[in-house]
């Protein structure tokens, strides 16, 4: 139980480590930063049930719902504005 | 020492003795050169004609107050000199007015005719006066130091500042005389008086070829007679002080005679011998040669 | 161990999230990378207070109230994250309205752009 | 009393109404926001009031019932009352300020305002750590909002880059805060500070420190120390005024304080940490303002560098003990205020260069108010900086940390430099054009105000930390020192007619000698009536002026009070506090020049440079204690006491301008008012002379590494005076030659003390007295004819004697006199020089002095011929004779000098009795009217009657064969057999003295001022190379933190 | 590349500050004295049975009170930046703004999910004090719907009014609520100005389910003002 929780975890946190390379690496914007808030969420993601393993239900949600949920749509919102500029060709 | 009402005509007999012996001496020593450069000289009595026919001349003119005052100026720095210092070692009769100062007294009050000539000649207006003012000036400042120092050093030697004292401490035989206990200091000091004589090579401030005569320019009649008789008493006056602090002073007056004689001839006999200096080459000369003497002295002392 | 684990990890998202907000120099990107650094401080603290083999601060019918201390973890550190995530938003929040208006402004998210005040 | 939750609660409650009043009622919400803001300022006054009378005692408010470590708990003490009520007010009167831009922006902005002043009071106020992070988080987020009320083109991405910088602190903070709590248990402050000493093992303690390294250095990055400072400094130039007010005096405040309870926690072994940071901060903040034109940004740095000094006190609380407040505090509020009153100052004026600050010229309000800001800043007396740096000064040299008291001092040397160079600008600089300023204080009052109220909050505050510091130093407040309190009411007065001003300072001059001549020694009297009386005879000079002469008198009254505490004083801090007042009144005196800015700019530097020489040494002195009587002087321990003789002979020295020290002197007396030059000259210059005397009479003849020190200032002197007097002779300036000629005879002056024995003493008072008469005279007259010739160059002068004939008599006397020709006073002089002499062993520097004497003879010849003798000028054939009041005194002088030529004795005998008790060889007898000495004698009545008999006689001659002399006209000279008709190619005066210069001019080349020079060059390299730092990218700042992070961490060695 | 270097150089630097704290962490066996106080005493004092909960509306009131500040700041400021230059430039008379139509399916699936979203909302934090979630994450779920309404009708103008007076009154409360627990009972912010109740019934635990109700509608409110004002930004 307990080693396989400790692998469990480091599985996760592999995943998150991977997904947090892929936000903050990587060159150019459009496309790309759209993957870096996606894969910055994804961390969220992950840690949230990261937290539900570390006994934090009330962090896992408050991470899922702030964390990956809202703040990834504020990136959204902002990008897109963002993006519409540049489509202006201004 | 205290004054009393006598020392005034005694003062006043000093002053007629020295004032006729100047005069003589002056045109005794241009005499003098002149039979060297085997010329007929001027008469003996020279000085005593030029100086009734400036007093005598009727027109004269004048550029303003300090012009008026200038001479007087002068002519007390050249009385009050002489007057300040005692004049016959020993005598009571001699010792003019030295109660009022010491050696200090003597060597500051030189400056006062200096400075009333330099501002009468200012308010002259002559280009060629402040150009000799400017020239005087600068040399004296450093022909003065070596002087200075000397009489630091003899003050120092003697631990006084009376002159009588200096003198008295000179007594008893040549060999006492500062000349031979001080040398260093007797020597340094006899440059810095060949630079205030006025005489080649340090006589660029009359510069009598460029700027005529300097500072005296534009005087003329009385003025001119004032400080023709000043130029009696004043080289003599300043003799006696050398005379006094390092030749043992004199205890009558034939010895006084022969000893500024003798003393004035140094100045000529240098005079006759050199170029003339042109002024910073004077001023640094007195400061290499002249100065460390002075220096070295004071050390030794 | 999943403590040391977890911490190890918060340590490494932040430094990764640093790594990202020194590098990039688009202004998004680093907004990214902090987001990133923020959650990695949110794990540390939760982990740090983590106790292995005990359950989540909540009384129930499992964890009466007599026996809580032995049972439950630290729950202070949870409320701290709490307030961390939050925190964390509202600053999200407000450098991503700046950068609407830096773009607006500049039609560019470079940030070696805005380097008009200096020395 | 209303419970400080009410702070927090009223903020929060108004920010949150604001929310229901409809974006169109916003002249609604800005009363409700004024409305919170007075309340949470009454608030923190009320309990500052009963902490302060003692009618309340601190309390610890618990929140949600519960007692500490269990839930957060808030304190208000004495500290924090004062610090809450300074954020609270700073933010009412920014709100005040920020009326129109808050208006515009509408009710969000205020309530981010309300938000931000609350957490600012909740960081103060909060015992919690993570609480502390809270509220630090709410400033950082207020600030990313309120910079952006600004209409500055670059505020957003300031803001930006501030964002960026406190995402990274508040990361570490957060590691930092969760490893302490682990190790701790606790997030209680006080709590932690507790559980610190008793952490079980090595591990866990050294997790701790880990720990509580992360958290310090997060509160301290809060603080901007140098370099990790780019990120702050542009919020500063770029927001709003009034928020940068809040942001320098309110959270600056609040994070020093979270820094202080931090240090609670951490303990001694972090002591040192806070002062590295801290002064290194303090010397480079500095450094870099200095080469800033632009306002705000100066200020920042400015900002900077004080918050570093205040850091490193902090950090010195080891030796500062219970001090540590007094001086903190101090600092901190005087810094508070005034960088709040200059941000809400420059928020006024319309161009943002530190020249534009001219537009405030000729205005009286709003200069008085940058004067108090900028002599809060530096720490110049009554207001509490002073108090602070001294006892910080005193404790750190009891304690031996002279590194440390070298760099406090340094830094606040540069940081006078720039603040007075500012002061400079604003009076000397020519306005950028239109002025609004005018318009903007009719239009807009609620600008006006909250300086206005800065101004008064300084006052209050010099007034509290007077009163402080006289139970600590066991005297009454300085600010209650009549001298000073009679300087401080010309403030008042000055809207009076001059002449009616002038009648009431001399009338108060005098009063003061009448009160208390009774008081002083002989030695005190000469300087004591040279000070007040002597002060009043010159303010003869300026019945001239007329009109209101706005700012003349409270300068001049301060520099006159400063002297008279200086002789009245024997403490050594009633000595430097009268000191620093001398200098301060003297400064602002000296500024009023024309052309005076970059002088009276080098004056005030080397005089504070010379003050704070002064300072260390009397604080190396006192060895711990907070004073001590002048007199133990005498009884300083014998490793210390050439050091203390040393720094404080040198800083005398500045003040009489010795060689090396003196380039501040000519352009400062020089360019000075023509009524002004004698007070500098004649009066202020025997400050520094009082000084030495005070110095050499306690402490003696003193060794270091064997060699004598006095002998050392012998030389000084010598070539003080050689030097001073040969760089006279090449001046073409009138005015210039005369300031020359004072450092020469300041030199004199100098020699006879440092001779140190009876005549020597005596010789110096002599030139004491001289000094003060023939100099102020010589200037009078001088600044008279460049008054009516409208040039000070001698050469465009000349023939003056029948136009100003009486100049010309004082001149002629001034000449006389200075050059030591008997029968004049300075004969007696050079009389008791040459026996002074005799009496001393030291033989080569008299050798230089002698070089020197008559080389005063050249530059007054110089004088006297250039101006008044001569070819007379086309262009000056209408000049007139000096107005009245200016001749007046002149004759008043020469009246005194040939006085005190004919009887000495009346100044001298008293003093020459009472130099027995010090040096009881070689005194002088008084015998009727002559003078002896063990070497020769002297009789000034029997010189002056001889010489006016000998004189008269000549005179008199000369009158009668020559009564009939023709006056004639200016040209009627022999010139080469012409009449030269231009008096300019006749004159011969420019560069009188070619051949001397010739001969000499190399001893005057300008090696001191090239090398201060270099000096400030130098300094300003350093500047500039620093700034490279500051590329204005933002992630630069970043890397920056985090650099200034791994190498403190290095550094400290964990 | 230099810039890389350094950044590595500095983050290694820091790294071994963080291994350094990580080699030093020992995990506690037992719990500290703060929080065995917690859980000894936050079900016995507060009546509340999610200690965290407990911990966060009443032991750390004050922070939770600043967080919601925190929020409240942000979402001020970005409607203070973002409406800025519509004061300046308000544009008249420019044709309706035109966007791809969103889908069918997401309208529909709108009407009916934005209620049951917003009653999920208030459930959680209704239960805050009994389950986990609360304030914050009840808020966060009321504010994904007005997300999603957003999402459906991008041109669909809130009305900030509704939404500030909401904040705002919600923010009142909390602050009243505080202010009448400093004058009834221990402090400011002291849940038991209301009975305890009973431990796991809904009303229970004093002022908790109040103050967290609060916190989430104030929450929720700030979220979607944030939302909004961002969703009102013209298209650069």
């Amino acid at each position: 139980m307990n080693i396989l929780m400790t692998a469990m975890t480091g599985l996760l946190c592999l995943a998150m480590l991977g997904s947090a390379w892929v936000a903050v690496t990587g060159k150019g914007s459009g496309q790309r930063v759209s993957i870096a808030i996606l894969a910055s969420g994804l961390v969220s993601l992950f840690a949230s049930v990261l937290f539900l393993i570390l006994a934090a239900p009330d962090v896992a949600m408050t991470e899922a719902a702030i964390g990956s949920g809202l703040t990834t749509f504020l990136f959204f919102f902002v990008l897109s504005r963002v993006r519409a500029g540049r489509q202006d060709g201004s | 020492m205290q004054f009393e009402w006598i020392k005034i005509p005694y003062a006043l007999l000093t002053l007629f003795i020295v004032v006729n012996y100047g005069m003589l001496l002056g045109a005794f020593i241009q005499k003098i050169g002149a039979r060297v450069g085997r010329r007929r000289g001027v008469p003996i009595w020279q000085n005593y004609a030029d100086l009734v026919k400036n007093f005598g001349l009727r027109t004269s003119i004048t550029h303003g107050v300090m012009f008026y005052l200038g001479p007087v100026f002068r002519l007390t720095g050249g009385i009050g000199l002489l007057l300040f210092v005692p004049t016959i070692y020993g005598s009571e009769m001699f010792s003019n007015l030295s109660f009022a100062g010491d050696l200090i007294l003597a060597l500051y009050f030189v400056f006062f005719g200096t400075l009333g000539m330099a501002l009468g000649a200012g308010e002259s207006g002559h280009p060629h006066a402040a150009i000799g003012i400017s020239r005087g000036l600068s040399q004296v400042t450093a022909a003065e130091l070596p002087l200075a120092l000397a009489v630091f050093s003899v003050a120092l030697q003697y631990q006084t500042l009376s002159i009588t004292d200096i003198v008295s401490a000179q007594q008893g035989g040549v060999l006492h005389w500062t000349l031979f206990t001080n040398p260093l200091a007797v020597a340094a000091a006899m440059l810095s008086f060949l630079g205030s004589m006025m005489r080649p090579p340090f006589d660029v401030v009359l510069a009598p070829q460029e700027i005529p005569i300097g500072p005296p320019t534009e005087y003329h009649s009385s003025y001119l007679a004032l400080m023709q008789t000043n130029r009696a008493i004043f080289p003599v006056a300043k003799i006696v002080v050398y005379m006094n602090l390092f030749f043992g002073g004199a205890a009558s007056w034939p010895v006084f005679f022969l000893k500024v004689f003798l003393i004035y001839m140094v100045s000529v006999f240098v005079g006759v011998a050199f170029p003339r200096f042109r002024v910073e080459q004077s001023i640094r000369w007195f400061l290499v040669w002249a100065v460390p003497l002075g220096i070295l002295s004071i050390l030794l002392a | 161990m999943i403590a040391q684990l977890s911490i190890a990890t918060g340590f490494l998202l932040i430094l990764i999230g640093l790594y990202g907000a020194l590098i990039q120099r688009n202004i998004l990107r680093m907004i990214v990378a902090f987001t990133v650094a923020d959650t990695g401080v949110n794990i540390v603290i939760v982990a740090v207070g983590f106790m292995a083999g005990r359950t989540a601060p909540i009384l129930d019918a499992a964890v009466p109230v007599a026996d809580a201390a032995a049972r439950i973890i630290d729950p202070l550190p949870q409320a701290l994250v709490l307030t961390a995530i939050v925190i964390g938003l509202g600053t999200t929040a407000l450098m991503l309205a700046y950068a609407f208006k830096l773009y607006e402004k500049r039609r560019t998210l470079d940030i070696d752009k805005f380097t008009d005040l200096r020395g | 009393m209303t419970s400080p939750l009410y702070i927090i609660a009223v903020a929060l409650a108004a920010a949150f109404l604001l929310g229901l009043l409809r974006e169109q009622w916003r002249s609604l919400a800005y009363p409700v926001t004024l409305a919170a803001l007075a309340f949470m300022s009454w608030l923190s006054a009320s309990w500052l009031w009963a902490l302060a009378s003692g009618s309340a005692s601190p309390v610890d408010i618990y929140t949600a019932g519960t007692a500490p470590p269990f839930a957060i708990n808030l304190r208000m003490a004495l500290p924090e009352a004062v610090l809450t009520l300074l954020i609270n007010l700073t933010g009412l009167f920014s709100a005040l300020y920020l009326k129109s831009a808050l208006l515009a922006r509408g009710r969000r902005g205020m309530a981010v305002l309300l938000v931000a002043i609350m957490a600012l009071s909740g960081i103060v106020l909060t015992r919690d750590i993570f609480n502390l992070f809270v509220f630090l988080e709410l400033v950082v987020i207020a600030t990313g909002g309120l910079v952006l009320l600004s209409d500055h083109a670059h505020a957003l991405s300031a803001g930006f880059k501030y964002l960026v910088v406190s995402q990274v602190i508040s990361i570490l903070l957060l590691i930092g805060i969760i490893f302490a709590y682990h190790a701790t248990g606790t997030l209680n402050i006080d709590g932690m500070a507790e559980a610190v000493p008793g952490l079980q093992n090595a591990g866990a303690s050294q997790a701790f420190e880990l720990a509580f390294f992360l958290m310090f250095i997060a509160l301290v990055a809060e603080l901007k120390p140098f370099p990790a400072n780019g990120w702050a400094l542009d919020i500063y130039e770029a927001a709003h005024p009034a928020f940068s007010a809040i942001f320098s005096a309110g959270a600056g405040t609040a994070a020093l304080y979270a820094v202080d309870k931090l240090l609670l926690i951490g303990g001694p072994a972090w002591l040192d940490m806070a002062t590295g940071v801290g002064i290194v901060t303090f010397v480079a903040g500095n450094l870099l303002a200095l080469p800033q034109s632009n306002d705000r940004r100066l200020l920042g740095y400015s900002s900077v560098a004080q918050i570093g000094l205040i850091l490193a006190v902090l950090g010195q609380r080891d030796i500062l003990g219970e001090d540590t407040y007094f001086i903190a505090g101090g600092l901190l509020l005087s810094h508070a205020v005034a960088k709040a009153g200059l941000f809400w100052l420059s928020g006024l004026l319309a161009g943002r260069q530190l020249v534009d600050w001219a537009d405030l010229r000729e205005r009286p309000m709003p200069v008085f108010a940058f004067v108090t800001f900028a002599a809060m800043l530096s720490g110049l007396p009554p207001f509490p900086g002073f108090y602070a740096k001294w006892e910080l000064v005193h404790h750190l040299a009891g304690s031996g940390r002279l590194v440390l008291l070298a760099l406090v001092l340094f830094g606040a040397l540069i940081e006078a430099g720039y603040l007075f160079r500012w002061f400079g600008y604003i009076l000397k600089r020519e306005p950028p054009g239109e002025a609004d300023f005018c318009r903007v204080i009719f239009d807009k009052p609620h600008r006006v105000l909250p300086v206005m109220v800065a101004v008064a909050a300084g006052w209050a505050l010099a007034f509290v930390w007077g009163e402080l510091a006289s139970s600590l130093l066991g005297r009454s407040n300085l600010l209650l020192a009549l001298p000073l309190l009679f300087a401080l009411s010309f403030l008042l007065l000055d809207w009076l007619p001059a002449w009616v001003k002038n009648s009431l300072a001399i009338a108060g001059l005098v009063a003061f000698f009448a009160a208390t001549w009774t008081d002083y020694d002989a030695l005190r009297m000469i300087f004591a009536i040279i000070f007040t009386l002597g002060g009043a005879l010159t303010l003869l000079a300026s019945y001239h002026v007329h009109g209101r002469r706005v700012g003349f008198y409270p300068a001049a009254m301060l520099m006159f009070a400063g002297m008279v505490m200086l002789i009245r004083a024997d403490t050594s801090f009633d000595f430097f506090a009268a000191w620093e007042l001398l200098t301060v009144g003297s400064y602002f005196l000296i500024l009023r020049g024309k052309h005076s800015e970059p002088h009276a700019l080098s004056y005030i530097l080397f005089s504070l440079g010379g003050a704070f020489l002064i300072m260390a040494g009397f604080a190396i002195a006192a060895q711990g204690a907070p004073q001590f009587a002048l007199a133990s002087l005498a009884h300083v321990a014998a490793p210390f006491a050439p050091w203390v003789f040393l720094l404080l002979a040198i800083g005398f020295m500045t003040k009489t301008a010795a060689i090396g020290l003196h380039i501040w002197l000519p352009g400062a007396h020089a360019e000075a008012e023509t009524d002004v030059s004698p007070m500098v000259s004649g009066i202020l210059l025997k400050a520094g002379l009082y000084g030495l005397m005070v110095l050499l009479l306690a402490m003696g003849k003193q060794q270091l590494y064997g060699i004598e020190l006095t002998h050392v200032l012998l030389w000084v002197a010598a070539l003080t005076a050689l030097l001073g007097n040969l760089m006279a002779v090449f001046q073409e300036d009138a005015k210039r030659l005369l300031a020359y000629s004072s450092i020469g005879q300041m030199g004199y002056a100098l020699f006879g003390l440092a001779l140190m024995n009876h005549l020597g003493w005596l010789m110096a008072l002599v030139f004491v007295i001289n000094h003060y008469i023939y100099k102020a005279m010589l200037f009078l007259a001088v600044g008279g004819v460049a008054k009516r010739t409208g040039t000070r160059e001698m050469y465009r002068m000349g023939g003056l004697i029948r136009l100003m004939p009486l100049s010309f008599i004082a001149v002629l006397v001034g000449i006389i006199a200075v050059s030591g020709v008997p029968p004049l006073s300075g004969f007696g002089g050079r009389w008791v020089f040459y026996n002074a002499i005799l009496a001393s062993d030291y033989r080569l520097p008299m050798v230089v002095l002698f070089l020197a004497g008559p080389i005063a003879f050249l530059y007054l010849f110089r004088l006297i011929y250039t101006i008044f003798l001569g070819q007379l000028k086309d262009e000056l054939r209408r000049v007139k004779e000096a107005p009245f009041w200016i001749v007046l005194p002149q004759m008043i002088y020469v009246a005194l000098l040939i006085a005190f030529a004919v009887v000495p004795g009346l100044a001298l005998h008293r003093v020459d009795t009472y130099l027995n008790q010090f040096f009881p060889e070689g005194g002088l007898s008084w015998a009727g009217g002559e003078i002896t000495s063990n070497y020769g004698y002297w009789n000034p009545v029997a010189i002056m009657i001889i010489v006016g008999v000998i004189f008269c006689t000549v005179f008199a001659w000369l009158l009668f064969v020559n009564r009939r002399a023709q006056p004639v006209k200016q040209f009627n000279i022999v010139f080469s057999a012409e009449r030269p008709f231009r008096p300019e190619t006749t004159h011969f005066a420019w560069n009188f003295f070619a051949p001397y210069r010739k001969a000499l001019g190399f001893l005057t080349q300008p090696l001191v001022t090239i090398f201060w020079t270099t000096v400030t060059d130098l300094l300003h390299t350093a500047g500039d190379l620093g700034r490279r730092l500051y590329n204005g990218n933002g992630q630069t700042y970043a890397f920056h933190f985090l650099a200034f992070v791994v190498i403190v961490f290095f550094l400290v060695g964990l | 590349m230099v810039k890389r270097f350094l950044a590595l150089l500095l983050l290694a630097g820091l790294g071994g500050i963080f291994a350094s704290l990580l080699a030093g962490y020992i995990p506690d066996a037992e719990l500290n004295l703060t929080a065995r106080y917690y859980a000894d005493h936050a079900a016995g004092d507060l009546g509340a049975a999610n200690i965290v909960t407990a911990i966060i509306v009443t032991y750390r009131g004050l922070d939770t009170l600043g967080e919601v500040t925190v929020l409240f700041l942000a979402a001020s400021i970005v409607g203070l930046v973002l409406t800025h230059r519509q004061k300046h430039d308000p544009r008249p008379g420019q044709p309706a703004r035109t966007r791809a139509p969103v889908g069918e399916l997401l309208t529909t699936g709108t009407r009916f999910l934005v209620p049951l979203i917003l009653l999920l909302g208030v459930y959680v934090f209704m239960n805050g004090h009994l389950t986990p979630g609360g304030g914050f994450q009840g808020g966060a779920i009321i504010a994904s719907g007005i997300l999603l309404l957003l999402l459906a009708d991008p041109l669909k103008h809130f009305s900030h009014g509704l939404i500030s007076a909401v904040e705002s009154l919600a923010g009142l409360f909390y602050i009243l609520l505080g202010l009448v627990g400093l004058v009834l009972a221990g402090g400011f912010l002291d849940n038991r100005i209301l009975p305890a109740g009973e431990l796991g019934a809904l009303i229970s635990a004093g002022a908790i389910p109040l103050i967290y109700s609060l916190i989430g509608l104030k929450v929720g409110a700030e979220f979607s003002s944030m939302l909004a004002s961002l969703s009102e930004t013209e298209e650069l």
